[in-house]
């Protein structure tokens, strides 16, 4: 086990030098000029071009590169070129509510998900089979932002039961987080639940039709037992693969589902950085989320082993 | 001046007998830990750069005005006024002396001395257009003594107050002379000002939320406010300015009673609002903005100034706003490139632009000046709703006229990147661009940035060398009065639109909205939150 | 000897799906299909059909409810709804379709090679996975923006991300067909790598990536969407369903058609897609009907 | 037959669900009394596996279900019980076992988990005494070790090992009757004979009745009271074992129990050639990963195999699973590479051959696979694989065509058959498509790789006549792997016995077969079951005593 985890942790840093050395060649080799971004409206071009060299920015690009990369090997991701705040200090403050977003919005998307296709799988063919089919179709189709717009309108405007925007920190008292993710949380998940529901009704027929269901029957067993103890448990491994590959979803989600409910996170972060040309915050922020997407991966495929016994690394 | 509020006089008053006890009202409240007042702003923008003088974005402006004072100011009919400072002009006008008030303290607890401010203006004039233009002027700029300022200048300068008063685009921040000697291309580090605001540095979080807490050293001046100027008395105990990208999201909060204030609030969402009997829906930018567009001089078919020409007659101004604004209530055509109701407001050379244009003038143009159809590289901005129609509409006119137009669409920032560029247009260049001002930054020929012939080295995005522009504009610094300078703005605008200097399309007011248990607000061109009031 | 009872549940599976049952299942797809053709034939015929130009303004027309003149109404220029939806059919399919062609046409001999080279698979698959981590939105967000809007590189951006899950599903198909009998039995009577690659494993390969294609084109034109909600996607001058519905959120609450009928006709097309997609899975690999979409 | 019928099905009718409804179970009846074994024999496709889920209530419900009739447990119609009195009835009354030790338990709980399970359900038995219940039971079932076990998953067990835990699962609560599904198939022959065994002791212990389920008529003269033979949907034919083997009263009966080869071997052929076509010397195959964090350890799948095959010969591979005959087909063919040792055809060495140099000696050396559904490219038509070889062999494209054309007829297809997809044709067909096409290459060495395991017996015996007479006609020599001693006596003339990789007997057939010298080869012919019954004469037979092993 320790040595697989090892074995993936080797893996994985060229897949992270891939991302690093993409990233950065994409954002050098495009136009783009943070100072011009700095410098506002009035600015010439000879105190344009002081701002440049001030930040760094008129080295060759090989320089500027092993510089990046000589700063990262020493645990250091920067500083943003324009609000000269470090790139850590930034993530730090955004990690929050994007983490209490997305953490929330999983949770979600399983506790509807899940069951929705269990019992989709269970009645297959029938109504709530239909129905959850459907629903999962419809939540592929719906732009993400529209349904943030229709349920604002619908439950925080119309109802008034929610507020319309922002973030409270978990810390400053359940009720205000909750009324504030509750929103943004079922928006994000639209499409999870989607997914998962999809996964979990073809995961659970493949098992559904497999022997020792039918052992489990011949047993006698109630249909409940059947498909949460015998079905289910079976049917959780390409659930979890799904959820770990749906991860890249959410986090474009996320973007989205941050603005339309003004959560100050990462995804934000990451929209204005690579409108702001703030390379350092990009490459960063990029080299996170690939990390956290290694990780997450990582994590699922380890929790393969706790789910099936036969699963050893 | 005071909004709504009834007793302006006793107010003014009783600030100073209250100040102390105030303060010692509020830390016993703090003791008792009840709620402190906040008042919740959504601006315009996101803060992301903290250096007032390194940037010209409005949004670090206003920060700058919270956290900053200004050596000098202007009041509501747009005259400098003392601000930390009063002055003192020699009788030959070539020496102003000035000299600071009491009571003045940085935050960190350390006086503001006469070499702060040196420091400041001497780096607030590398960076600033107008200040540069002066600096050409100024023989020495000293410290005489810990409160006294000496400008000297080598010849005569009219514009000296006017510049060290402005509001926009830099002002005069006074910042300790340590962080002033920072260059002016490199950010400071150090938020320390000697303003009515402190800066709440551990919870400033970049492009989403700043937050300022009051000044309780502050020693405002005794005058009531006026605009930037008067006295900078502080109400509440906190200000957060936080950024909403969205602004159906920005409208719903303010409905849903979730902010106070809206800095600008979108034309066409103004009926969500108006219906809100809590919200108040007011200009307190009374100038407004001017938009205008810009052609680039280096690169066909903008270098031949027939075509040029040819462009400002396709445009009016009308369709420009329409499209722009909607609502009437809140445009106005205006002939003027300094901007209608400012001293200078001329409409000298505009008449096809405030009226319906000049199609037919522009085809004949056109034809005369042989134009073979090269493209006309226009740079729309996607994501800055008072940024998007411009582009549209003009590129509608000027088809009709006979123009090739290749629409760029981008987002705003990649926009400031790409009108950098002095490359053609097929490189990475452009031809044609929109931007907005407001009017204090357009409203003379010395502060307005486009009226500079200085090319491509010293000019504006556009880089038009234009020697006789410079040589107006540096009569205009010499001359002394109103009518002398009026006069002269306006034969700097009917050069300026023949050789199409740039195309001014018309000014336009955004409204603030706020909430009625916020009070105080004051008229000024650029937001400020000092006599605002907040009841729980 | 397994096979005596796997012949029948073979024969259940075949009972399973009765002539009768059989044309009731397809009442949904061939719905979605025509649709889809409607759509279609929307956007190819648009000039014939839209009533005014999609770019014309009449400011004093501005966000008008629906009228004779207007019938979806118009947006904050004063431009017809309807014409700019029925033009943008043209760039959301295009951008879809050919979103979907293009990692098809790249991912598919990636896959196939790297699934047959072991020493191109690792090389391969570690890019595939590097470009696989980056968030795919971020990645369509700053292609966009760095390298100048156009339909082609919003195409382009948004293909990018997609062609890992076609090299890695068109490689997983691959390895498994390459212990499949027939293709041993194939090397055994002295195919050629090339021949055993065009005969034998690409005919597997596609069915399923067409499948994932139509999803892919769902996707597309889903991220096109984000993309102009977000601000870096496709001028005003080129309207698509997207930009049509980011234009008019701002006015979601003034002027609800703006978003809701740009939205019913994306939605409307990606659920045809995606329901196309569906049955297309179920009719040419019943056993990939049970795996993820993904 | 004494007592009561614990079990009495009449004019069961089972139909496809739907409404265009297709009979699988034509009104079939039968009984079953209290501890009898009654045996349900019949080829693929005959009904009796659907006949074993309808007296569970087990039909898949959206494909399948019972029309009318009657299904009588112990007096109680099971087709009229409500889903919650089926649940009841099912472990505690009836329980069965299924074919696939391998699938039929739950790979990711552990066994006494899921034996406890039935305690759970159907006792009131309280929880602190489940355990202790368990452990009885597989003790009973003769498992080694039970606490052991008790926490085991199946993953970690033998096949044998876990068909005990399915038959300690269905008799823990001693239920009346015993459905066992085609039990023993998937097990190979030494653990069948043990498991068979193992039934019919609980059996005798508890007095369950048994409906066994199988295809293998050497398992019905073995085990069956009584037998019904079923043929599409109906039985046939119902009767003692005795009489039914002895006096078949029907033609179907009679059929198939002449297609059941004979553990005899063959006479012995004369050789016509003394050609070595195919030879292989000490040949290995070792598999181990040379991962950098260590990893298995290295299995040897095949050891020091030196096997000999002169044209027009047929020499049989016989194992049980895991002994490494298939590695030896494979490695023959040069399908994988062996790691070391010598692979020669025709005297050319071809073991260390890179692929391109191999190419001309492919054509050679052709293999057939076991699975006719997988062999087959689904997307290609039959007459396009048949030519394909010969093609890439530089034989012009019509030509070809018309070679195979002549190919499917020498196999018994129509020529007009070329143009079809496998789906259209029979496992069977499919199988005969197969060796045309390893046929169109002229090869000189055939290997079949359980060529015939995965048909049916009838089917089996045309397929195997098929490969005589082929060989007979082109002198092509024959690998023919297989499980099945009864395949290998009737076409082999020289068998080698492999275990665990190694080659244990090897020589004619007649002596092995007859006179094994081997404890291990003397092992496997005597758990062949039904081996006392010459099936194809209708005659119980009586087998020499193997020869004593050679001392020392």
């Amino acid at each position: 086990m320790l040595s697989y985890i090892l074995r993936r942790i080797l893996a994985a840093i060229p897949v992270m030098g891939v991302v690093a050395l993409f990233v950065f060649l994409l954002l050098r080799i495009t136009p783009g000029d943070p100072a011009a971004i700095i410098a506002g409206d009035m600015a010439t071009p000879e105190q344009l071009e002081r701002i440049r060299a001030s930040l760094g920015l008129n080295q060759p690009i090989t320089v500027q590169f092993f510089t990046w990369i000589g700063q990262l090997l020493s645990g250091d991701l920067g500083t943003s070129l324009i609000s000269q705040t470090p790139v850590t200090t930034l993530i730090g403050q955004r990690l929050e509510p994007t983490l209490s977003l997305a953490l929330v919005a999983i949770t979600l998307s399983i506790l509807i998900a899940v069951p929705a296709g269990v019992m989709a799988a269970w009645r297959h063919g029938g109504f709530i089979d239909n129905l959850v089919m459907s629903g999962s179709v419809l939540g592929f189709s719906i732009p993400v932002f529209v349904i943030g717009y229709m349920l604002i309108q619908l439950f925080a405007i119309d109802l008034g039961l929610f507020p319309v925007q922002g973030f409270r920190s978990i810390f400053s008292g359940i009720g205000p987080f909750a009324e504030r993710i509750v929103l943004p949380a079922f928006t994000l998940s639209t499409i999870y639940i989607a997914l998962i529901a999809r996964m979990t009704r073809a995961s659970m027929l493949d098992v559904l039709g497999e022997d020792y269901i039918r052992t489990a029957r011949a047993k006698g067993l109630t249909e409940r037992l059947v498909l949460f103890r015998h079905a289910l448990r079976n049917a959780a491994v390409p659930i979890l693969t799904v959820i770990g590959t749906g991860f890249a979803f959410m986090i474009s989600g996320v973007v989205v589902t941050e603005s339309v409910f003004n959560l100050p996170g990462l995804g934000r972060l990451t929209v204005d950085a690579i409108l702001a040309r703030d390379y350092p915050v990009i490459q960063g922020l990029i080299l996170l989320t690939s990390f956290i997407y290694v990780a997450v991966n990582l994590l699922i495929d380890l929790s393969y082993a706790f789910l099936d016994p036969r699963i050893r690394y | 001046m005071a909004l709504f509020n009834a007793s302006r006089s006793t107010l003014s008053g009783a600030i100073r007998a209250g100040a102390a006890a105030a303060a010692l009202l509020m830390a016993l409240q703090n003791g008792l830990a009840a709620a402190p007042k906040t008042i919740t702003a959504v601006m315009h923008s996101g803060v992301r750069v903290l250096d007032p003088v390194i940037t010209t974005a409005h949004i670090t402006r206003n920060h700058g005005y919270m956290i900053y004072d200004t050596l000098l100011a202007i009041d509501e009919k747009f005259q400098p006024q003392p601000q930390m400072a009063s002055w003192a002009v020699s009788d030959d006008g070539l020496t102003y002396t000035f000299t600071l008030r009491d009571g003045l303290k940085f935050h960190d607890g350390a006086p503001v001395t006469a070499e702060d401010c040196v420091a400041s203006l001497k780096r607030w004039a590398q960076r600033d257009g107008g200040g540069q233009m002066m600096m050409g002027s100024v023989a020495s700029l000293e410290a005489t003594d810990a409160k006294t300022i000496n400008l000297k200048l080598k010849e005569k300068f009219s514009l000296v107050l006017d510049l060290l008063a402005k509001p926009s685009a830099i002002p005069t921040f006074i910042m300790p002379k340590r962080i002033a000697e920072t260059p002016a291309d490199k950010a400071i580090s150090e938020h320390i000002g000697s303003g009515p605001f402190k800066f709440v540095a551990a919870e400033y979080q970049p492009g989403v939320k700043v937050v300022y807490e009051k000044n309780t050293d502050y020693v405002p001046r005794s005058e009531p406010p006026s605009a930037t100027s008067g006295g900078k008395v502080v109400k509440v105990d906190r200000v957060e300015w936080i950024t909403m990208p969205d602004a159906q999201t920005t409208v719903n909060a303010i409905n849903n009673g979730e902010i106070d204030y809206i800095e600008q609030a979108p034309w066409d969402l103004l009926p969500l609002v108006t219906s809100n009997k809590d919200l108040n829906v007011v200009t307190l930018n009374k100038l407004g903005q001017q938009t205008m567009g810009r052609m680039n001089w280096l690169y066909p078919p903008f270098d031949n100034p027939k075509i040029r020409r040819a462009a400002l007659l396709a445009l009016n101004q009308k369709d420009v706003l329409a499209a722009l604004v909607g609502n009437p209530e809140y445009y106005k055509v205006c002939g003027s490139m300094y901007g209608c109701g400012t001293p200078l407001a001329t409409d000298v050379g505009s008449k096809t632009l405030t009226g319906d244009g000049d199609v037919e003038g522009a085809k004949a143009l056109l034809k005369e000046a042989g134009y073979d159809g090269t493209p006309v590289t226009l740079l729309q901005a996607t994501d800055v709703t008072t940024l998007t129609a411009q582009p549209i509409v003009a590129a509608q006119l000027l088809r009709k006229a006979g123009f090739t137009v290749d629409m760029q669409p981008m987002d705003w920032q990649t926009l400031v990147g790409r009108r950098a560029s002095q490359k053609p247009p097929a490189e990475g260049g452009w031809n044609l661009f929109f931007t907005n001002w407001v009017i204090p930054e357009v409203w003379n020929p010395v502060v307005n940035p486009m009226l500079n012939g200085r090319g491509k080295t010293g000019g504006w995005f556009g880089w038009p060398e234009d020697a006789k522009l410079d040589a107006m504009r540096a009569e205009f610094v010499k001359v002394a009065t109103p009518e002398e300078r009026k006069a002269i703005a306006a034969r700097i605008q009917e050069h300026a639109l023949e050789v199409v200097n740039y195309v001014p399309l018309g000014q336009y007011d955004v409204p603030g909205v706020w909430n009625k248990k916020l009070t105080g607000l004051l008229f000024s061109p650029v937001p400020v939150f000092w006599n605002a009031e907040i009841k729980d | 000897m397994a096979i005596h009872l796997k012949e029948e549940t073979e024969a259940f599976s075949r009972w399973r799906m009765p002539a009768l049952r059989f044309r009731r299942r397809l009442i949904v797809p061939v719905a979605a299909g025509l649709c889809l053709a409607a759509l279609v034939v929307m956007a190819v015929f648009a000039p014939y059909l839209a009533p005014h130009d999609p770019l014309a303004m009449l400011p004093a027309q501005r966000l008008k409810p629906a009228s004779e003149m207007f019938p979806l109404g118009t947006d904050a220029f004063g431009r017809d709804l309807l014409s700019r939806i029925i033009y943008g059919a043209r760039v959301s399919l295009i951008v879809g379709i050919g979103a979907a062609l293009i990692s098809i046409a790249i991912g598919l001999p990636l896959g196939l090679l790297a699934g047959f080279f072991r020493i191109l698979d690792g090389i391969l698959m570690r890019i595939m996975d590097g470009i696989m981590a980056i968030p795919s939105v971020l990645l369509a967000i700053a292609i966009v923006t760095l390298s100048g809007v156009s339909i082609w590189t919003v195409m382009i951006a948004i293909t990018i991300p997609e062609i890992p899950k076609l090299v890695r599903l068109a490689r997983s198909v691959v390895l498994s067909a390459r212990e499949e009998p027939y293709v041993e039995a194939a090397i055994s009577v002295g195919s050629s790598m090339p021949k055993i690659m065009w005969r034998h494993l690409m005919p597997n390969t596609l069915a399923p990536l067409i499948v994932l294609g139509t999803y892919i084109c769902a996707s597309a034109i889903l991220t096109e969407a984000i993309l102009s909600f977000l601000g870096a996607g496709l001028g005003t001058e080129t309207p698509s369903w997207g930009n049509v519905i980011a234009e008019g959120r701002v006015y979601f609450q003034i002027n609800p058609g703006l978003i809701f009928w740009p939205g019913l006709f994306l939605s409307l097309c990606i659920l045809s897609i995606n329901l196309i997609g569906d049955a297309a899975r179920d009719l040419l690999d019943p056993r990939l009907a049970k795996r993820s979409r993904l | 037959m004494s007592g009561a019928d614990v079990l009495k099905v009449e004019s069961l009718v089972v139909e496809t669900a739907g409404e265009a409804t297709v009979p699988i179970l034509n009104s079939i009846a039968f009984s079953i009394s209290a501890g009898e074994t009654v045996c349900l024999v019949g080829e693929s496709g005959s009904g009796k596996s659907v006949t074993a889920l309808a007296v569970m209530g087990l039909l898949p419900k959206d494909a399948l279900a019972a029309r009318s009739g009657r299904i009588l447990l112990g007096g109680e119609d099971l087709l009229a019980a409500s889903p919650g009195r089926m649940r009841d009835l099912r472990a505690s009354e009836i329980a069965m076992i299924f074919q696939e030790p391998m699938t039929a338990l739950n790979p990711v709980l552990t066994v006494g988990r899921q034996i406890q399970e039935v305690l759970e359900t159907h006792t009131t038995i309280p929880y602190r005494k489940h355990r202790q219940r368990v452990l009885d039971m597989l003790e009973q079932v003769h498992l080694p070790d039970p606490a052991r076990i008790f926490h085991s998953y199946p993953h970690q067990m033998s096949g044998g090992q876990r068909q005990r835990i399915m038959i300690a699962m269905a008799l823990i609560l001693e239920p009346k009757l015993l459905i066992a599904d085609e039990p023993t198939t998937a097990l190979d022959v030494t653990t069948q004979k043990q498991i068979l065994r193992l039934i019919s002791e609980l059996q005798q212990k508890q007095g369950t009745s048994v409906l066994f389920i199988t295809h293998d008529m050497g398992v019905v003269a073995d085990i069956a009271d009584r037998v019904c033979v079923m043929h599409r949907g109906h039985i046939v034919e119902t009767g003692k074992t005795q009489d039914v083997l002895r006096h078949p009263q029907r033609d179907y009966t009679r059929q198939l129990l002449t297609a059941v080869p004979s553990l005899i071997p063959r006479p012995v052929r004369p050789e016509d050639s003394k050609q070595i076509v195919l030879e292989t010397t000490e040949m290995s195959k070792v598999y181990g990963s040379r991962s950098l964090f260590g990893g298995d350890p290295p299995v040897a799948a095949a050891k020091d195999v030196s096997l000999s095959l002169k044209r027009g010969r047929t020499l049989g591979i016989v194992g049980e699973s895991g002994s490494g005959k298939s590695t030896v087909a494979r490695c023959v063919t040069r399908l994988i590479d062996p790691t070391s040792g010598g692979i020669r055809v025709r005297g050319q060495e071809i073991s260390d051959l890179s692929r391109r140099a191999l190419r001309p000696y492919r054509k050679r050396i052709q293999i057939v696979f076991q699975d006719p559904y997988r062999s087959l490219n689904p997307r290609v038509t039959v007459g396009e694989s048949i030519a394909e070889g010969p093609i890439n062999f530089g034989t012009p494209r019509r030509q070809a065509l018309d070679e195979a054309r002549k190919l499917l007829e020498l196999v018994g297809l129509p020529a007009d058959a070329i143009g079809r997809y496998p789906h259209q044709f029979s496992g069977g067909q499919r199988q005969r498509i197969a060796i045309a096409r390893a046929i169109a290459m002229e090869p000189d060495v055939l290997v079949a790789d359980e060529a015939v395991s995965a048909l049916d017996v009838s089917v089996q015996a045309q397929v195997l006549a098929l490969l005589h007479e082929l060989q007979q006609r082109l002198g092509v020599a024959i690998l023919f792997i297989t499980h099945d001693l009864r395949v290998a006596a009737q076409i082999c003339d020289d068998v080698a016995v492999m275990q665990k990789g190694r080659i244990v007997e090897y020589g004619p057939a007649e002596t092995v077969l007859r006179h094994p010298s081997e404890v291990y080869t003397r092992e496997l012919i005597e758990a062949a079951p039904g081996r006392n019954w010459d099936f194809a004469n209708f005659r119980p037979f009586t087998p020499e005593a193997p020869a004593a092993p050679p001392q020392g």
